[in-house]
């Protein structure tokens, strides 16, 4: 049991049960919340893989602007979030069991594939992900094509964004 | 880096064509700016390869040559690329300068920096211009209306030019050599507003197709033969043994039968008898416009041509005896022609045919290099020529303006005494008019002329040398006619009276023209002039070219005396026969026959045009095309209109529409009635199904791997 | 360092289970989103554990996470700014009542 | 390594030994020596923060022609400390319907927001939390939990002032957020990295202030609207809202907010210092002089970083009590219309004047930066002039209505 590994165990667990709360809480304000719990986890989880860049973008981008969108959102239809009734469908246990068997599925099949239980080496010296992040994503032999793309999709997004949540003036 | 330069050489001109047409065609200052600027980078490119070549020493040995891949013909591939050899760099020589100097020339022959026309229409001349200088009004020449449009063309044309003379292969010549056609039926029709220019545009262009497609079937004839283009692979010796070793039909060799073909092709372009009609028309186009086609570049490119298969040519004997026939009969019969004309391009334009006759012999007698040097003299002095007539013209249409008098201003009979109006324009033209008829030991023509006469005579040719004679003879004639005609004596118009010297951009050309006219002819002295102090620099350097150089011909004193009698001869009859005339009805040799160019034009129209008319309206429009196919297309369209019913009715109808459209539509609908009930338009509903039924699959796969 | 491989992917798996089933049992449409983000962010720890055990020099990991937040992005922005426009017509935003779509 | 020129280091190495001298696990002893070491940094905030209360209230006095505090202690120092003892003994309410948690969760994450800051400001060449090579975007993201605790905080106390304050502010710090972000890549351009420390170092030969000043003013604006203070302090505009998204908290936890906005206001202030003034170095090559070798001693570095951080923190304040308060509206166009698009032109050029004129010698490069920022901030002018000038004549057009009122009055 080294540091490390009580680090991970204590954020997975913060992350896994920020994530339940997400999914069962009914007031969905707080649901917003865990999930901003939930979320930070990941990214120390990520700080734990040493890729700080996308740790701290993890941070700036889902709580920074996705949770916020949400906690608007659910301000916005307030009615909605505040009526304390139960929130999930009537056949909620159809979803539990697919989840659960879906899981184990997962699990044994991870488990069955070979050499999954090894650890990381460690990263080699002089290499600075955050510069080989940004290489990667502009330089046309590597990534550069889904980068524009996805930059695109933003835009697209903005634009439909702004469009649909305007109220129509009549 | 000089096969670079070589490579762009006709680069700058084609990007100053699509310059102007895309771009720059509104303003008229730019346009010429950008034509002359890429005429001036083509001239200096064209400079700096000239002197390399010159500095290069034994240079026929080793040429400037580099070629890529082009087309890739099955396993081998058709190169294309550019050649400098001795002769390239000659004819490249002269091509930059006149090139250049034409452009500068027509920025003040379309009257650049004059007024707007008051009533020019795009594809007319322009007409001049009403401008009110202080109280009185008078007409000025009007700036030509389609003025981009005109650098335009002439870039294009040089880029044409250039493309021909550096490119080492027949493709790449044949491409330039068709551009230049297209050119100069652009450029003769400039003022498409004429039928006249129409005329000769259409003229100019046929004509000169029926010599190019021949050429083509020879260009085709080579490549078949030797499976290459390109004139290194077709001239090495052992290519040209099995090409003369070979008989093709009519007893002539593949290479008598190739540089026929070729010929021809050379026959149509430079105007030789029988295909000369075109060029005389082509007198319609503006003045720099006949300079450049009739003296720089295009017919030049014509005699380039057969100087530049020379080798192929002078394999077979008949080829060549066609080829001296047709030469010294153009040049004897060109020159008869322009004694009578009185339309001082026309003279210039007969002048220029029968010239090029005088090459074309010289080729045909083996004079290879008198030959080479003949089309660089005569390009430059011609040349001159051209622009100076363009520019007395010029000085007539001023006073034909002012005036207001209703004159030709191309009539030499509306001139006279030109000379005191137009001091620059009459020297340079005296210079160029010497050159031309071969005013002994100074201008550059007697060189040249002299050259070809020795070369005639020691070969025996004795037919050949005494018509060239008297084509010289005839030649220094009409060119004194037309200088006296011009500059002497009073003016007989008021419009000659108000002539006047033209602008610098006109006159400067001139000049420069005028001294390459007499300075150009020195390189070329024969031994027995200088004595052998000076080498006959032209003749070593050009004579290079070929395989080994033709040995120069032993000094003959009858030639040289010929040459002399006959320019100064002729020179002095056209003084004493025209100094006194004033009027065309003085003119003792306005015979018909000769006024009207022996009727070639008519007998063409009989035997060609017409004919061509009468098939195209009574066989093929009536009978052809009215009976035969349109009957075809009728009775087919019948079959297929029956057809169509037939399938219709017993087809269509019955079985698509009722069995498989009508019925598809109803099972799908049932079938759809049935499955509506699935969507039930919630999105988790359909998530949870999906998501089911993807993780059924994923396990059956799994499953099934492990059973593998 | 210390870390087996699996422990990350397992994490991942559980992760995107409890996102699926919010997304599958959750009545409101926001809620949803918020089950779709889990699981988005699940795909995500893969591909940066993969990036990480795999090669470390060479980032496809990283620079595909990075596009994953790009579509998270967008896929929240669209769907809030639909679930809000609905919202304003119907004025309820529970998933089941949205079958204008059916039959 | 002694404890002059090295001494977090020092201590570190020191407190190791000592802690296995007691058998502890290594891991157990690092553990707690970065826990240590954490508590320190906030301690060290903390009371830096204490005396910016004094700071604050004497400046602002100042800014007011008033004495300020001066009662209790020399010039009032001992203010801040019956300051926090009155907090604290006051009443700590939780008004009725609201979300208890996160209503006490806010206040500790909006002081956290701020504190996280501390972990990679350089006080010195090595006194340091952490020297992350992702430093920038680590402020931007601690800036995004300070979002969430003020809307946290506007939400849970269940009041509309609350949430509308949590509202503007939100809305503001957003699109604040985003010339903050577009200006942090110009240091990152100029340095070649986003770590804190390695900006301070790039600037020892010159300040990015020089390179670039436009970047320092939009920073500057950006900051102080991210800060939510004066002229941008609508979250708590006391004549429309009250307090804004504080309205409701009492006591202690409206300490947490106010500490946090004083350190937080000081902080980017450090920032400033950081980004463009060269932090603790930074004196255009003088302390590779041997002569002034003594510059390099880091507590000298943490006095002279200090320094520049009030210098920085200073500049806030004073916009702060000499602007008066905008309209929102005017806020959001000012930062859409005018903030962002000047921000990219500055980002755009600052790149490719950047590539293009390094190859010259050093001063052109330097003047050609300063230039071209200069020429950008005349152009803008200019347009904003033009602009001005174009609505004055619009709005200046007579009402020949209005006019023959007034004659019939």
């Amino acid at each position: 049991m080294t540091a490390e590994q009580i680090i991970f165990l204590l954020t997975g667990a913060l992350v896994l049960g920020a994530a339940l709360m997400v999914v069962t809480v009914r007031n969905l304000l707080h649901a917003a919340l865990w999930l901003v719990v939930s979320l930070f986890g990941v990214a120390v989880l990520y700080a734990i893989l040493q890729a700080n860049f996308l740790a701290v973008v993890q941070v700036v981008v889902y709580i920074g602007a996705i949770a916020i969108l949400f906690i608007f959102a659910v301000m916005l239809t307030r009615r909605e979030a505040m009526e304390k009734g139960r929130q999930t469908r009537n056949n909620w246990w159809i979803p539990v069991l697919l989840g659960l068997f879906i899981l184990t599925g997962l699990v044994v099949l991870i488990l069955s594939v070979p050499g999954v239980e090894r650890t990381a080496t460690a990263l080699p010296s002089g290499l600075d992900t955050v510069q080989a992040l940004g290489m990667a994503l502009v330089s046309p032999d590597a990534y550069v094509l889904p980068f524009e793309v996805a930059s695109v999709l933003m835009l697209a997004a903005l634009v439909g964004a702004v469009y649909v949540a305007t109220a129509d003036k009549k | 880096m000089t096969n670079w330069i070589i490579w762009l050489l006709p680069l700058p001109p084609l990007l100053a064509f699509f310059a102007i047409i895309l771009f720059t065609n509104k303003n008229k200052a730019l346009s010429h700016g950008i034509a002359v600027a890429a005429a001036g980078l083509s001239w200096l490119g064209s400079m700096v390869v000239f002197i390399k070549a010159v500095g290069t020493e034994e240079f026929g040995k080793h040429v400037f040559e580099s070629a890529i891949n082009w087309l890739p013909t099955g396993a081998t591939w058709l190169q294309i690329g550019v050649r400098v050899d001795p002769l390239t760099a000659v004819v490249l020589f002269f091509v930059a300068w006149t090139v250049l100097a034409i452009f500068v020339y027509s920025i003040g022959y379309n009257n650049f920096g004059q007024p707007k026309g008051d009533h020019d229409l795009a594809g007319l001349q322009p007409h001049g211009a009403t401008v009110n200088e202080n109280g009185h009004t008078h007409i000025v020449p009007s700036i030509e209306p389609m003025y981009a449009r005109f650098f335009a063309f002439i870039s294009l044309f040089a880029f044409g030019m250039f493309t021909l003379v550096v490119s080492n292969n027949l493709l790449t010549l044949f491409v330039g050599w068709e551009i230049m056609g297209l050119c100069s039926y652009l450029l003769i029709g400039f003022w498409y507003g004429k039928k006249s220019a129409r005329d000769a545009a259409i003229k100019a262009f046929m004509t000169t197709r029926i010599g190019d497609v021949f050429m083509l079937l020879g260009i085709a004839f080579v490549y078949s033969f030797t499976g290459s283009l390109s004139f290194k692979d077709i001239f090495q010796p052992q290519m040209l043994q099995a090409l003369a070793s070979t008989p093709a039909f009519l007893g002539l060799s593949a290479a008598g039968i190739i540089g026929l073909l070729l010929f021809i092709g050379t026959v149509g372009k430079s105007a030789q008898w029988p295909l000369h009609v075109w060029l005389p028309d082509a007198m319609e186009g503006p003045t720099p416009v006949s300079a450049m086609i009739h003296a720089a570049t295009m017919v030049s490119a014509g005699v380039y041509m057969a100087i530049r298969i020379y080798p192929l040519l002078s394999l077979d004997a008949h080829t060549m005896t066609v080829v001296a026939f047709i030469g010294s009969f153009t040049a004897l019969f060109a020159a008869t022609i322009a004694v009578a004309q009185n339309d001082i391009k026309k003279v210039l334009a007969y002048s220029t045919i029968s010239q090029l006759g005088f090459m074309i012999a010289a080729l045909g007698v083996h004079a290879y290099v008198a030959a080479a040097f003949h089309l660089v003299t005569h390009a430059f002095f011609k040349a001159l020529l051209f622009l100076d007539s363009g520019s007395v013209i010029h000085g007539m249409e001023h006073g034909v303006l002012h005036t207001g008098e209703h004159v030709d201003a191309q009539d030499m009979f509306n001139m006279g005494g030109l000379r005191k109006k137009m001091p620059i324009t009459f020297w340079t033209f005296l210079i160029g008019g010497m050159a031309l008829s071969g005013f002994p030991v100074l201008t550059a023509g007697f060189w040249s002329k002299d050259a070809i006469f020795a070369e005639a005579f020691g070969s025996g040719h004795l037919l050949v040398f005494i018509v060239l004679a008297l084509a010289a003879f005839l030649t220094a004639f009409y060119t004194m006619r037309q200088i006296t005609l011009t500059f002497f004596g009073e003016g007989r118009t008021k419009a000659a009276e108000h002539a006047s010297e033209t602008t610098w951009t006109m006159t400067l050309p001139l000049v420069v023209l005028a001294v390459f006219a007499v300075g150009v002819g020195w390189v070329g002295m024969p031994a027995w002039f200088t004595g052998g102090l000076v080498p006959d620099w032209f003749h070593e350097f050009v004579g290079g070219t070929l395989s080994q150089v033709p040995e120069a011909v032993a000094f003959n004193w009858i030639p040289v005396a010929t040459s002399l009698v006959v320019a100064l001869g002729g020179l002095l009859c056209g003084w004493l026969a025209y100094r006194k005339v004033t009027a065309p009805a003085e003119d003792r040799l306005q015979i018909p026959l000769l006024k009207n160019k022996y009727y070639f034009d008519e007998i063409y129209a009989f035997l060609f045009v017409r004919p061509a008319i009468w098939i195209a309206e009574k066989f093929t429009s009536l009978y052809m095309d009215q009976v035969v196919i349109d009957g075809i297309l009728h009775s087919l369209a019948r079959f297929s209109l029956f057809l169509g019913h037939a399938f219709r009715n017993y087809f269509d109808k019955p079985v698509i529409n009722e069995f498989i459209a009508d019925g598809t539509g109803k099972a799908i609908k049932a079938s759809g009635s049935g499955l509506r009930k699935i969507q039930a338009g919630r999105i988790q509903y359909y998530m949870v199904v999906s998501i089911v039924i993807l993780v059924v699959f994923a396990f059956i796969y799994y499953f099934l791997k492990l059973g593998m | 360092m210390s870390i087996p491989l699996s422990w990350y992917l397992v994490l991942a798996a559980a992760l995107f289970c409890v996102g699926l089933y919010g997304v599958l049992s959750r009545k409101n449409a926001i809620a949803i989103l918020l089950g779709v983000e889990l699981m988005l962010n699940a795909v995500n720890i893969n591909l940066v554990a993969f990036w990480r055990y795999q090669n470390p020099t060479q980032m496809a990991g990283q620079a595909f996470a990075v596009i994953v937040f790009a579509v998270a992005a967008a896929e929240v922005a669209v769907g809030l700014a639909l679930i809000i426009s609905v919202y304003r017509r119907r004025k309820t935003i529970v998933a089941d009542e949205i079958d204008l779509m059916k039959w | 390594m002694t404890f002059w020129n090295n001494p977090i280091n020092f201590i570190g190495y020191w407190l190791n030994g000592v802690l296995t001298g007691w058998h502890l696990p290594a891991v157990l002893a690092t553990l707690l020596i970065y826990v240590i070491g954490i508590i320190v940094m906030i301690l060290f905030a903390m009371t830096l923060d204490i005396g910016l209360v004094w700071v604050e209230r004497k400046v602002v006095a100042r800014f007011q022609d008033r004495l300020g505090p001066n009662r209790i202690g020399p010039f009032g120092l001992i203010q801040p400390v019956a300051d926090i003892i009155k907090m604290v003994i006051k009443e700590d309410i939780t008004p009725d319907g609201a979300d208890k948690i996160v209503y006490n969760i806010a206040p500790v994450l909006a002081a956290t927001s701020v504190i996280v800051l501390w972990a990679i400001l350089p006080l010195a060449s090595t006194i340091y939390g952490v020297d992350l090579n992702v430093g920038l975007l680590f402020i931007v993201a601690a800036g995004a939990l300070g979002t969430l605790a003020i809307i946290m905080a506007g939400w849970s106390s269940n009041n509309k002032y609350a949430l509308l304050g949590a509202f503007r502010m939100v809305s503001n710090m957003i699109s604040y957020e985003i010339p903050m972000v577009i200006i942090l890549l110009i240091p990152t351009i100029l340095a070649d990295t986003m770590s804190v420390r390695g900006i301070t170092q790039a600037q020892s030969g010159m300040w990015f202030a020089i390179l670039s000043p436009l970047a320092l003013l939009i920073f500057l604006i950006s900051a102080i609207a991210e800060l939510g203070r004066s002229p941008f302090d609508l979250n708590e505009a006391e004549s429309e809202i009250v307090a804004g998204f504080h309205i409701e908290y009492t006591g202690m936890k409206f300490g947490w907010f106010y500490a946090g906005e004083l350190l937080h206001a000081f902080t980017f202030g450090g920032f400033i210092a950081i980004l463009f003034f060269g932090g603790y170095g930074g004196f255009f090559g003088l302390e590779k002089l041997a002569a002034f070798a003594w510059l390099n001693i880091p507590f000298v570095q943490a006095l002279v970083f200090i320094a520049k951080a009030m210098f920085g923190y200073w500049v806030i304040m004073w916009v702060k009590y000499s602007v008066p308060r905008i309209r929102i509206d005017h806020m959001l166009a000012f930062n859409w219309k005018f903030l962002v698009p000047l921000s990219l032109v500055v980002l755009v050029n600052t790149a490719l004047l950047n590539k293009i004129l390094i190859v010259l010698p050093n001063w052109l490069y330097v003047l050609g930066m300063f230039g071209s920022n200069i020429v950008i901030g005349y152009v803008t002018v200019e347009i904003l002039r033009a602009y001005g000038r174009k609505q004055r004549k619009a709005e200046q057009i007579p009402d020949p209505q209005a006019h023959t009122q007034e004659q019939a009055v």
